[in-house]
C-alpha cells in the first residue's frame, strides 16, 4: 500500500522532471559561459579550463568545499573515541596482499603524483590525486599497516587542516595587499595554484583516509542533558 | 578599507576554524573570544560603512559574475551578518562555560562552531546559486556534527535523521540549480533575474524554482516536512540548539526568500505563493499546539520554532501580485520576524539549558519550585516568551504588526486569523512553563546554581529581542537602502 | 548510429543498475551494484567528454565510496561489538 | 536531440529512483545509497543540460567535481554516524525499537 503510494508519487515527479528538462532544453536563454571562460583562460595561470574554473575563477567554491571535507573529518574523528587503532580483524597476513603492496604502492604514489602534475594542462588535479592517494592508504590499512599518524592526535589534525590552511593563507595574502579576497597576485597564479594543489592533495587523502579509519569503537558516552550520570 | 573589512569578515571564521582544530578546548575557548571580538568588530564596521554609503557587489578573486563568484553586500545581508555575530557570540560564550571541557570530544566544538559561522556568512552574502549550495552544505554538515558531538544513541538517531533530511533538501535544491543553469546559462542570481524579466513565460524555470523551494522548505522544516527538527534541536546541547534554531534554519529560508523576491515575480505562480502561505499557517497552528503538549522543556521550545518558522512563509503570498508598498511591508515584517525570533529563541534555549542544569532534568514537570532558586533565568525565558507572543513593544510585535498590515492591505485578511491564533497559542505554551515552575513543591530542594555568566547571556539576548521593536525604524531604513551598482 | 546505440546502452544500464541497487535483497549485492553503477557513471562522463569527472568518479565515486560501504556492510554482518540484544 | 540531452533525461530518471529509495527504504545504508543515486542523477542533469546548449562546458564540469567531493564528505560522515549508531543500539533503522537485520530493506 505504502509502496504503491510512493511509486505513484515518484512517477508523477519523474514525469514533471522530464517535462521540465524538455521545456528548458527547448528554449534556452542568455549568454554562453564557455566563451567567457575561453577568453579569460590566458589570465588564469593554467591551461586546463576545468582546473582554471576550480582553482581560479570559482576558487571560493573550492575553498568552502575543502571546508566541508574538513568538517566531515572532524565530525568523523570526534566519534572515534579509542586512541588505539589496533583492530585485530584488519591484520590480515595474506601474502598476495603483501606482494601486491610492495609493487603496487610505489605505482600508486606515481599515479597520484602524475595526476596532480597533469592537472595544469589536462584532466587530473588535486581531487583525483588525493583520492588515489587515499585509496593507496586504504589498501595499506587493509594490509594491516598500523598507520599511527592517523590517531586523533595533533599530527592528524595538522594534516587535515594543512591544505585548507595553505589555501586560506594564499587567499588572504593578496587581500592584505588591497586586492580582492582569493585574487592571485599578477603573474603568480601558476606557482600558487600548484602550491595549493600539492597541499590539497595531501589533505584530501588524509581526510578520506581518516574517515575510513574513524570507525566507531567504544562505549564512552555522554549522558543526555538533564540525565544523571 | 572596505576590501580589508570584507577579507577579514570572510577570513576570520575560516582561520579560527583551522586554528582551533589544532588546540584543546580551553585554549580554543580563549582563542574564540578573540575571534568573536574580531568578527563582531568587522560586522559592525561593515554595517555602518554600508549604512553610510550603499551596498555593493564584491567580486571574489577579482572575477566578475558570471565567470566568477560575486557576493552581494547590501543592507539586508549585513544586518543578517550582524545578527549572526551577535547570536553566535552569545552562544559561543555560553558554550565555553556550559560544555564540560574535560570530555575529549569537546575540543571539536570550536572548529565546527567556526565553520558553521563561516557557512552562515557565506549564505547571507551569497549571490551565486551554486556557491549558496556549498554554503548550505557547510552549514548542514557542521550542524550535524555539533548535534552528534559526543552523543549517545538518541543524539545519533536525531542527527542522522537531520542529516538525511537535509541532504535530500540540498539535493533537490542542487537539481533546481542544474535546471536553472540549463535555462539561463549563468549561476548569478542577478543575471537570472534580468533574463527572467526579459523572457517572461519560461515554464521550465518556474518548475525548477518550485523544486528548489521545496528542497529549501524541507531544510527549513516547513510543515509537513518538519519531522526532523524537534528531535535534533531538542537533543543537542543547549548552546547548539540555540544556534540551530536561531540561525541555521534561517539560512535555507533566506535563500528561498531571495529566490522568490528576485525570480518570483516572473517565474512564480499564485498557487505556489498561496501553498507556501497555507503550509506556513498550518505550521504556526500545529507547531504551537504540539508545543503545548510536550512533556520535555526543550521539546516545547523546539516545537515553538516550527511554529515561528511558519510565520516566515507568509512572505510568499504577501509579496506575490501586490503593490510595491505592501510587498515592502511584508519583507520588512519577515526580516524583523527572523531577527526577533533568532534573538528570542537563542535566549530561550540558553535559559532552558540553565534551567536543566539546575534541576537536573529536562522534564517540564520537574521545574516545580525552580522559581525560588533561578528567577533570573526563568525571567529571561519569560521575556523571550513575550517576544514570541508578540506583545508590544517587542520585535515580535513589530514583525507581526507589519505582516498584519500587509495582509490587510493586500486583501488577504485570512492570514490575520493565523497571526492572532499563533499569538494566543504561544502565550499558552509559555505560561505552561511558568505555571510548572511556580508550583510549590518541597520534595526537590537541591538546585545547582549555574555561574552568573550563564544567566546573564540569555538575559542580554532577551532584552535585545525586547528592544528590537523600539529600534525597528532605523534598522529597517538601512535594510531598504538602494543598492549601488558595482563598487 | 553506433554511437547512439552505445549511449542508449549506457543509459539503459545506468537506470537498470540504479534500480537494482535498491531492489537487491542482500545489502552486499546492493553495494556491489552501486559500485557497478559508479563505473557506468564514469563511462557516461567519458561519453559526455568530461574526463576530469570520469577520473574523479572512478576514484572517488566508485572506488573509495565502494570500499567505505563494503567495510560498513562487513561491520553490520559482524554485529555490534558488544552483545546488545539479538541483532544480526 | 543531442547525446547530452539523452544523459540529462537519464539523470532525471536516476534522481527519481534515488528519491524513491530515500523515501521508501528503511535501512540507513540503503538510504545512503539512494542519496548517492540522487547525487549522480543531479550531476548528469547539470552537465547534460548545460552541454546541450553550450557544447563542452568546463563550468558545470567543475561544479560536478565540487559536488562529488561534497557528496563523498556527506556519505563518509553519514557512514561514521550510522556505524556508531549501530554499535550503540544494534539498530540499522531510525524507527526506535525495531530491529532490522541486514537482509531486507
Amino acid at each position: 500500500m505504502r509502496l504503491a503510494a510512493v511509486l505513484v508519487l515518484c512517477a508523477v515527479f519523474a514525469m514533471a522532471l522530464v517535462g521540465t528538462v524538455w521545456q528548458i532544453a527547448g528554449q534556452p536563454v542568455g549568454g554562453t559561459l564557455p566563451e567567457t571562460v575561453a577568453d579569460a583562460m590566458a589570465d588564469s595561470g593554467v591551461d586546463h579550463p576545468v582546473t582554471a574554473v576550480l582553482l581560479n575563477f570559482r576558487s571560493y567554491d573550492t575553498l568552502l568545499e575543502i571546508g566541508v571535507l574538513v568538517i566531515a573529518a572532524i565530525a568523523g574523528i570526534s566519534m572515534a573515541r579509542l586512541p588505539s587503532l589496533e583492530d585485530p580483524e584488519l591484520r590480515t597476513h595474506d601474502s598476495l596482499l603483501h606482494a601486491l603492496q610492495r609493487w603496487f604502492l610505489p605505482l600508486m604514489w606515481l599515479v597520484a603524483g602524475y595526476l596532480l602534475w597533469a592537472g595544469a594542462v589536462q584532466p587530473g588535479g588535486a581531487f583525483q590525486a588525493g583520492a588515489v592517494l587515499a585509496g593507496t592508504g586504504v589498501l595499506m590499512r587493509l594490509g594491516g599497516m598500523p598507520m599511527n599518524f592517523l590517531q586523533p592526535r595533533l599530527l592528524l589534525r595538522v594534516g587535515l587542516a594543512l591544505g585548507f590552511a595553505v589555501f586560506l593563507l594564499v587567499a588572504v595574502v593578496s587581500a592584505a595587499g588591497g586586492d580582492a579576497f582569493l585574487a592571485y597576485p599578477e603573474g603568480m597564479a601558476k606557482p600558487l595554484i600548484l602550491l595549493i594543489e600539492i597541499f590539497l592533495t595531501l589533505s584530501i587523502a588524509m581526510v578520506l583516509l581518516s574517515l575510513f579509519v574513524a570507525a566507531p569503537v567504544n562505549d564512552a558516552r555522554e549522558p543526555a542533558e538533564g540525565e544523571s550520570e | 578599507m572596505m576590501s580589508w573589512l570584507m577579507a577579514g569578515l570572510l577570513f576570520t571564521p575560516l582561520a579560527w576554524a583551522v586554528v582551533s582544530l589544532l588546540v584543546g578546548f580551553r585554549t580554543g575557548r580563549w582563542l574564540s573570544w578573540v575571534g568573536m571580538v574580531l568578527q563582531v568588530g568587522a560586522s559592525v564596521a561593515l554595517w555602518f560603512a554600508v549604512a553610510r554609503e550603499s551596498g555593493f557587489y564584491y567580486a571574489l578573486g577579482g572575477w566578475q559574475a558570471p565567470l566568477g563568484i560575486e557576493l552581494q553586500v547590501d543592507g539586508l545581508a549585513l544586518t543578517f551578518v550582524l545578527l549572526t555575530a551577535a547570536v553566535a557570540s552569545a552562544c559561543g560564550l555560553h558554550a565555553g562555560v556550559y560544555l564540560d571541557p574535560d570530555k575529549p570530544w569537546q575540543r571539536y566544538f570550536w572548529p565546527l562552531f567556526w565553520f558553521l559561522w563561516a557557512g552562515l556568512n557565506a549564505v547571507w552574502l551569497g549571490a551565486d546559486l551554486f556557491n549558496l549550495y556549498v554554503g548550505l552544505e557547510l552549514i548542514t554538515l557542521s550542524a550535524v556534527g555539533l548535534v552528534a558531538l559526543g552523543g549517545d544513541a538518541g543524539a545519533l538517531r536525531a542527527s542522522l535523521r537531520y542529516l538525511l533530511a537535509a541532504l535530500v533538501g540540498s539535493m533537490a535544491y542542487l537539481l533546481g540549480v542544474a535546471l536553472m543553469y540549463g535555462q539561463f546559462g549563468t549561476l548569478s542570481l542577478a543575471g537570472m533575474s534580468h533574463l527572467a524579466q526579459e523572457y517572461p513565460g519560461l515554464e521550465g524555470a518556474g518548475l525548477a524554482m518550485a523544486l528548489m523551494m521545496t528542497g529549501l522548505a524541507l531544510k527549513t522544516a516547513l510543515f509537513p516536512l518538519h519531522g526532523w527538527l524537534p528531535p535534533a534541536h531538542g537533543i543537542a546541547r543547549s548552546p547548539v540548539s540555540a544556534l540551530l534554531s536561531a540561525l541555521v534554519v534561517k539560512a535555507s529560508f533566506f535563500i528561498a526568500a531571495r529566490l522568490w523576491l528576485e525570480l518570483g515575480p516572473n517565474l512564480g505562480t499564485l498557487a505556489l505563493a498561496q501553498l507556501a502561505g497555507v503550509l506556513g499557517a498550518l505550521a504556526v497552528l500545529w507547531g504551537s499546539w504540539l508545543a503545548c503538549l510536550q512533556p520535555q522543556l526543550k521539546q516545547v521550545v523546539a516545537y515553538s520554532s516550527v511554529a515561528q518558522i511558519g510565520y516566515l512563509f507568509l512572505l510568499f503570498p504577501l509579496t506575490w501580485g501586490v503593490t510595491e508598498a505592501v510587498s515592502q511591508q511584508a519583507q520588512q515584517g519577515m526580516t524583523l520576524q527572523v531577527i526577533s525570533h533568532a534573538l528570542a529563541k537563542a535566549a530561550m534555549f540558553l535559559a532552558a539549558g540553565n534551567l536543566i542544569l539546575s534541576t537536573g532534568s529536562n522534564r517540564v514537570s520537574d521545574l516545580a519550585g525552580v522559581s525560588r532558586f533561578l528567577p533570573f533565568s526563568l525571567f529571561s525565558f519569560g521575556l523571550a516568551g513575550v517576544s514570541l507572543m508578540s506583545l508590544p513593544p517587542t520585535g515580535g510585535f513589530a514583525a507581526k504588526w507589519l505582516l498584519l498590515q500587509a495582509s490587510l492591505n493586500s486583501g488577504q485578511w485570512w492570514w490575520t486569523l493565523v497571526l492572532l491564533a499563533g499569538g494566543l497559542l504561544s502565550a499558552a505554551y509559555v505560561f505552561r512553563i511558568y505555571r510548572a515552575s511556580f508550583v510549590e513543591h518541597s520534595e526537590l530542594d537541591q538546585f545547582y546554581h549555574p555561574p552568573r555568566r550563564l544567566e546573564a547571556i540569555p538575559m542580554m539576548l532577551a532584552l535585545m529581542s525586547l528592544g528590537l521593536g523600539l529600534v525597528a525604524e532605523p534598522l529597517l531604513s538601512v535594510m531598504a537602502l538602494p543598492f549601488g551598482e558595482g563598487g | 548510429m553506433t554511437s547512439w546505440l552505445l549511449d542508449g546502452l549506457v543509459v539503459f544500464m545506468l537506470l537498470a543498475t540504479a534500480v537494482s541497487v535498491l531492489a537487491s535483497r542482500s545489502l552486499f549485492r546492493a553495494v556491489v551494484m552501486f559500485i557497478a553503477f559508479g563505473m557506468l557513471m564514469a563511462l557516461a562522463w567519458v561519453r559526455l567528454q568530461a574526463p576530469d569527472i570520469a577520473l574523479a568518479e572512478a576514484a572517488i565515486g566508485a572506488g573509495l565510496t565502494g570500499v567505505l560501504l563494503l567495510d560498513a556492510v562487513a561491520h553490520f554482518r559482524r554485529g555490534p561489538d558488544k552483545e546488545r540484544g539479538g541483532a544480526s | 536531440m543531442s547525446v547530452h540531452l539523452l544523459y540529462a533525461f537519464a539523470g532525471a530518471g536516476v534522481f527519481t529512483i534515488g528519491l524513491f529509495g530515500m523515501v521508501f527504504m528503511v535501512h540507513l545504508l540503503r538510504k545512503l545509497l539512494a542519496f548517492n543515486l540522487m547525487g549522480s542523477g543531479t550531476f548528469l542533469v547539470l552537465v547534460g543540460l548545460a552541454q546541450h546548449r553550450n557544447g563542452v562546458d568546463p563550468v558545470p564540469q567543475a561544479l560536478v567535481l565540487t559536488g562529488i567531493v561534497v557528496a563523498i564528505a556527506a556519505t563518509a560522515l553519514a557512514l561514521v554516524l550510522i556505524r556508531r549508531y549501530f554499535h550503540l543500539t544494534g539498530q540499522v533503522t531510525l524507527e526506535p525499537g525495531s530491529r532490522d537485520d541486514e537482509g531486507h530493506s
